[in-house]
């Protein structure tokens, strides 16, 4: 879907977010009562620096604000901005800034609630779409971690051993259903169906702790990782 | 033996558990979940690799000047400390426990990032430790992240770098998103020769990173000189609220406007006001902290 | 991953009360080597993951002449072997012994 | 009657052909192609000046540019093989024959180029003896070689990489043919003659440095425990008891290891002063911390090392420095000196046989041989006496008559049993006898004969090939430290064991050595950058080598 498309079907009573140097921004309504703010990155833009602070600061702003609106975060980006300049930067802290932030707004009330539509990998995934409280996607949305001609260089694979691989685990390859099954993603939505309402419904359930090994464990794309965490914790708590 | 420099035992050197041993109060570390509990990736079979008992990553507690602590040591000469579906959940699970118990945590980072053998459980993993980390600062916890390993610290290695309370590195240490290779691979030798480590020290090592006020301590590669650092980061404030995170922003749009045009860290350098910006490098670091205290951007509290 | 096995006859049972020793690290060219007790005094089992195929001549006879020549007895010896030389595996076995026999 | 001057009057002709390009002697580099098709002639013998490190880069690049049809069949001297255009030119036909030193860089391609017939080898050369038939008779016709300056008359300034030019320009010039050099820059004055102008004929001006490579900087973070145990039975086992003062190493680590622990562990033993006080040597960095712990009085070098050249320039106490400060090298000359005024020499190797040759030629790789060779033999022709001499002499001849008896060079090789890529160090036959058959060669490229080898050290002990009284006794010596190889293996235990009691083979406890002890923490320096503290900072290393 386009972001166009995403936003009518969003906000049936009207939106003014806007797009500019591949960030979007703006708020929506779902219903004349409940308001929603509106931030994004789009046209599989690689956030550098500069992306990554100007999102961060809308969203403390947001964070700022002393009312409970949700913010929903429009996903369709590269992966981080590779650059020289962006890395003398400090690119790090400003991704961890924007995951920081994200993670503010949450804190101060607002369910950030990540919507990936398009594209995202590496750094950029980690600071955007996961950073958010909730994660959803479209069908067609394309998460990845590196591509699998990238990895098979690195892996010393060809490409073929390494799909034939893919195929058996959802744990190392690109796309969706891989992720999905790992436990990033808490929901695909249906594009058939008006989002407003699919957006309604995730709002009415109520978040608690991370929960996403838990759904990783559930769904068989990443058994060990829940019960690791828990055990460490047990034995941390344990010895006291 | 004979240390032909009794006053000094490279950190960079050093295994992650002769770190710890290190670092620590002697005799007060207890390991979780060590190598004779035999919790492995269980994935690397696929690619014909072989494993480490502990995933390339040590949990557990001990004792810092008297202080208890949580800690997590990455091994960076296994698979590059790359962080995998274990390995990120070790660390998960100890920074749930540092929240509940309120129990400041150091973590020793040398890693390249996430574990492309496990990419998406490893990305995941870091999305996870970030969010326990925040979790945990909220509750005032302190996470202290020491940075001079062999690996650097990379990738998503580098975002939960950048959501700790304080950050101590050393020269050697390297912080960064995309490493030299990577960019060189995907940019081309013209934006970034990984071949001229100097260009790679200047861009992304710890004397840059102190000059930016991207880490709040510098220290000798030392294993003493890390503790003692430990120590100090643990005297820092652990808050993490609107105010922190809208400082740091004001910080971060400071340090854009600032340098967001220089072409090489040695701009970035003479812009701070140092004298001789190429001899930076070079110089040992008393010389290189007496001239960095006084110029450098600090971070303050707003990390 | 190739795993091979050995059950040692030793000369000299471990010493030391340490329960779990550790040296090394799995990285190109080292290996890493766990040390637990549980064996009987005159016997020492080495178990052996390493992706090199086809060299158990090899690790036969490093073990062999470890059995003969360290205090093994006693220890169940664990190795995740990232393709190291057979000197290198000698070393970390004498370090894991000498480990052992050091006080916690 | 006989014309006596053809050679005179055949370099005349080319001067004159030469001169049409040139001002005085110098020739603009957009010319230097026409240049070369004038001055060249089908089938000359060349010496391209390639060395071990600096390169006539600009001068290969444009003779690999001349028209096949005017310059062809040329017969290539030159001691090093180095870059690409070293052999582009035996692909277009420029060039037919080849007699060399040393290709490590380019191993595998000559290897490929001779397999396939493209190069017509001469022989592959120890560098004296390359250096040698400049004279007898691989005299070259024209020399194309490199400096670092020239004045308008053409005397050169080589600087501290002055290497093998003198050699080749003294052989060219003298032998009537003609001597064409490529300047980083054309001067004033130059800081010092290395070259005088008579001898030069043609200066091209390439506007920027030669190419130079940094060949012998060890990085001492690379050093393994094992290395670091060989470096120990060496300076224990050998040093010690020979009391060696003169010597030449090889640049592996495992000499860099032995570099690293003189100041610590060499100190302990008491040893300063008594041993490595002279050498034959390339500027090693890791020997930094020696010298200035004061254990050195005395380096020559073959040439320099890139980063090197401050720090030698303040230490003309103990290097070989010109009226200008800087470092002069001279490649024959020191490996004279190493062939006849050192008592040792020790270096790495790829393949030793049961005989105890080595040779650097694996599976279709052909790496010559550099300066090992001389540095490795027994000087034959050497008449003085020294203490380390005597007695690896009085070893191999117990029962000769003292006076008439001759000494020993100690020939050391240092590794680990299992190399690179866990290739055994060990073999039952050497992969240059593969090469001789493939090639129909007369002679198998052996690096060091098996009879001028007296000790081999690796991390299982040192074997003393000096007290073994018969060839089964060499071949059981071998194997007794050839360690889990299959030569290793197949040892004779019973022997082995009788050869080490009588001292022909030393383990490291029979020397009091606790392999446990072989510490990384043992090194004086852990790496580049302690390298460039010790030095004061005067030592500037390539940025590649940098992890600050």
């Amino acid at each position: 879907m386009r972001p166009a498309n995403i936003l009518s079907s969003l906000f049936p009573a009207g939106h003014d977010v806007t797009e500019a140097g591949g960030l979007l921004g703006g708020s929506g309504r779902l219903d004349p009562q409940t308001p929603v703010d509106v931030v994004g990155i789009s046209g599989k833009t690689y956030p550098g620096v500069d992306e990554a602070l100007a999102l961060a600061g809308r969203i403390l702003s947001i964070a700022d604000r002393p009312d409970a609106a949700p913010l929903l975060f429009l996903v369709d980006s590269g992966s981080q901005r590779m650059s020289r300049r962006d890395e003398l930067m400090g690119l790090s802290e400003t991704l961890a800034h924007l995951a920081k932030a994200l993670w503010r707004a949450e804190q101060a009330g607002h369910r950030t609630i990540g919507l990936l539509y398009g594209g995202s990998a590496a750094g950029a995934f980690i600071a955007t779409a996961l950073a958010c409280g909730s994660l959803v996607a479209l069908p067609g949305a394309w998460p990845e971690v590196m591509d699998l001609p990238s990895m098979a260089r690195v892996t010393k694979l060809s490409l073929d051993v390494l799909t034939e691989k893919a195929a058996g685990t959802p744990v190392f390859a690109p796309g969706l259903d891989n992720l999905f099954a790992t436990g990033a993603i808490a929901e695909i939505w249906d594009p058939d169906q008006p989002l407003c309402d699919q957006l309604k419904a995730l709002l009415a359930t109520t978040r608690d702790d991370d929960g996403r090994a838990g759904w990783g464990l559930e769904r068989g794309g990443r058994v060990k990782a829940a019960a690791i965490a828990r055990e460490v914790q047990r034995l941390a708590l344990a010895h006291g | 033996m004979t240390s032909p420099s009794p006053t000094r035992h490279s950190w960079y050197e050093e295994s992650a558990r002769g770190r710890l041993a290190h670092l620590l109060d002697p005799g007060s570390f207890t390991e979780f979940l060590g190598p004779e509990r035999r919790e492995f990736s269980p994935h690397l079979g696929l690619f014909n690799l072989p494993h480490q008992l502990d995933d390339g990553i040590i949990v557990g507690t001990g004792r810092l000047d008297g202080r208890p602590v949580l800690v997590a040591a990455q091994e960076g000469r296994f698979m590059g400390g790359a962080i995998g579906e274990v390995h990120g959940a070790k660390l998960t699970g100890l920074l749930r426990a540092a929240r509940q118990m309120k129990r400041d945590v150091v973590i020793l980072f040398d890693t390249g990032g996430v574990r492309l053998q496990e990419a998406n459980a490893g990305e995941l993993a870091i999305s996870e430790i970030i969010r326990a980390t925040l979790d945990a600062r909220a509750e005032g916890v302190r996470v202290v992240g020491l940075l001079g390993g062999r690996a650097g610290c990379y990738g998503g290695g580098s975002l939960i770098a950048g959501c700790c309370s304080a950050l101590v590195i050393s020269e050697q240490g390297r912080l960064s998103v995309s490493g030299p290779e990577v960019i060189e691979t995907n940019k081309g030798v013209e934006e970034f020769d990984s071949r001229d480590r100097a260009l790679v020290w200047r861009t992304m090592g710890g004397k840059h990173r102190y000059l930016i006020g991207g880490v709040d301590l510098f220290v000798d590669d030392d294993v003493a000189a890390f503790r003692a650092g430990a120590v100090a980061a643990l005297e820092r404030p652990a808050t993490l609220d609107q105010a922190v995170l809208t400082a740091e922003q004001a910080r971060l749009e400071r340090r854009l406007a600032r340098f967001g045009d220089a072409a090489d860290g040695t701009e970035v350098w003479a812009r701070l006001g140092v004298a001789h910006p190429a001899g930076v490098p070079d110089l040992d670091t008393s010389a290189f902290l007496t001239i960095a205290t006084r110029k450098r951007e600090g971070a303050d509290a707003a990390r | 991953m190739e795993n091979l096995r050995y059950e040692l006859s030793t000369t000299k049972p471990a010493g030391g009360t340490r329960a779990v020793g550790l040296v090394g690290v799995v990285a190109s060219g080292n290996l890493e080597v766990l040390l637990e007790r549980g064996e009987a005094p005159d016997r020492c089992v080495i178990d052996i993951a390493t992706p090199a195929h086809g060299f158990a001549a090899l690790w036969q006879a490093v073990t062999a002449d470890f059995a003969v020549r360290m205090a093994a007895g006693g220890l169940r010896i664990t190795i995740n072997d990232g393709g190291a030389r057979p000197d290198t595996v000698a070393l970390r076995l004498a370090q894991g012994v000498h480990l052992m026999e050091k006080p916690e | 009657m006989r014309d006596w001057n053809t050679k005179g009057r055949d370099r005349q002709a080319r001067l004159e052909a030469g001169l049409r390009f040139a001002t005085g002697k110098i020739v603009a580099a957009q010319d230097l192609v026409a240049f070369l098709e004038a001055t060249l002639r089908p089938g000359d013998r060349v010496c391209l000046e390639g060395d071990n490190q600096k390169q006539a880069d600009v001068l290969a690049k444009a003779l690999a540019k001349v028209d096949p049809a005017k310059v062809n069949g040329l017969h290539m001297v030159q001691s090093g093989v180095v870059l690409p255009e070293h052999l582009d030119i035996f692909e277009t036909g420029i060039a037919r024959r080849l007699d060399f030193s040393y290709s490590g860089p380019q191993s595998a391609r000559i290897a490929r180029m001779m397999f396939g017939g493209q190069i017509e080898l001469g022989a592959v050369h120890t560098y004296l003896e390359l250096f040698a038939r400049y004279f007898i008779d691989l005299t070259p016709q024209v020399a194309l070689i490199a400096a670092v300056s020239a004045d308008k008359d053409g005397n050169l300034y080589t600087g501290p990489n002055t290497e093998d030019t003198p050699t080749v320009v003294e052989a060219t010039s003298f032998g009537k043919g003609l001597v064409i050099a490529q300047v980083g820059e054309i001067v004033d004055r130059v800081p010092r003659v290395d070259i005088p102008a008579d001898q030069v004929h043609f200066v091209v001006d390439a506007g920027r440095p030669f190419y130079v490579e940094p060949l012998f900087t060890r990085d001492p973070a690379a050093i393994t425990e094992t290395q670091i145990l060989t470096a120990m039975l060496a300076i224990k086992g050998l040093y010690a008891p020979y009391g060696v003062r003169r010597l030449n190493h090889g640049i592996g680590f495992n000499t860099a290891a032995i570099e690293l622990l003189l100041p610590t562990y060499g100190e302990r033993l008491g040893l300063k002063g008594k041993v490595c006080t002279h050498w034959a040597l390339n500027p090693h960095p890791t020997l930094i911390p020696a010298i200035e712990s004061g254990w050195v009085e005395q380096i020559h070098c073959f040439g320099s090392e890139v980063g090197m050249e401050d720090y030698m320039r303040a230490r003309p106490d103990i290097f070989f420095t010109g009226p200008d400060g800087s470092l002069r090298s001279n490649r024959a000359f020191c490996q004279t000196a190493g062939l006849y005024a050192c008592d040792m020499f020790i270096g790495s190797t790829l393949q030793i046989d049961l005989a105890g040759n080595s040779s650097t030629v694996t599976g279709g790789r052909v790496a010559g041989f550099g300066g090992a060779p001389n540095m490795g033999s027994d000087a034959r022709g050497r008449r003085h006496p020294s203490a380390p001499w005597l007695r690896a002499g009085q070893e191999a001849d117990p029962d000769g008559p003292p006076p008439l008896r001759r000494g020993r060079k100690l020939v050391v090789q240092i590794g680990e049993t299992f190399g690179d890529g866990n290739a055994p160090m060990f073999v039952e036959r050497l992969g240059a006898l593969d090469l001789a058959d493939k090639l129909d060669l007369d002679l198998a490229p052996v690096m060091v004969y098996g009879d001028d080898v007296t000790h081999i050290v690796t991390e299982e002990g040192i074997a003393n090939l000096l007290l073994c009284r018969d060839k089964d006794e060499r071949e059981q010596a071998i194997r007794g430290v050839a360690g889990y190889t299959e030569v290793g293996r197949a040892r004779d235990r019973t022997m082995v064991d009788r050869l080490r009691e009588r001292k022909v083979i030393q383990r490291p406890e029979d020397l009091g050595i606790d392999p446990l002890d072989a510490d990384r923490g043992l090194l004086v320096a852990h790496s580049i950058k302690d390298l460039m503290i010790a030095s004061g900072g005067l030592y500037r290393p390539p940025s590649r080598f940098r992890n600050w």
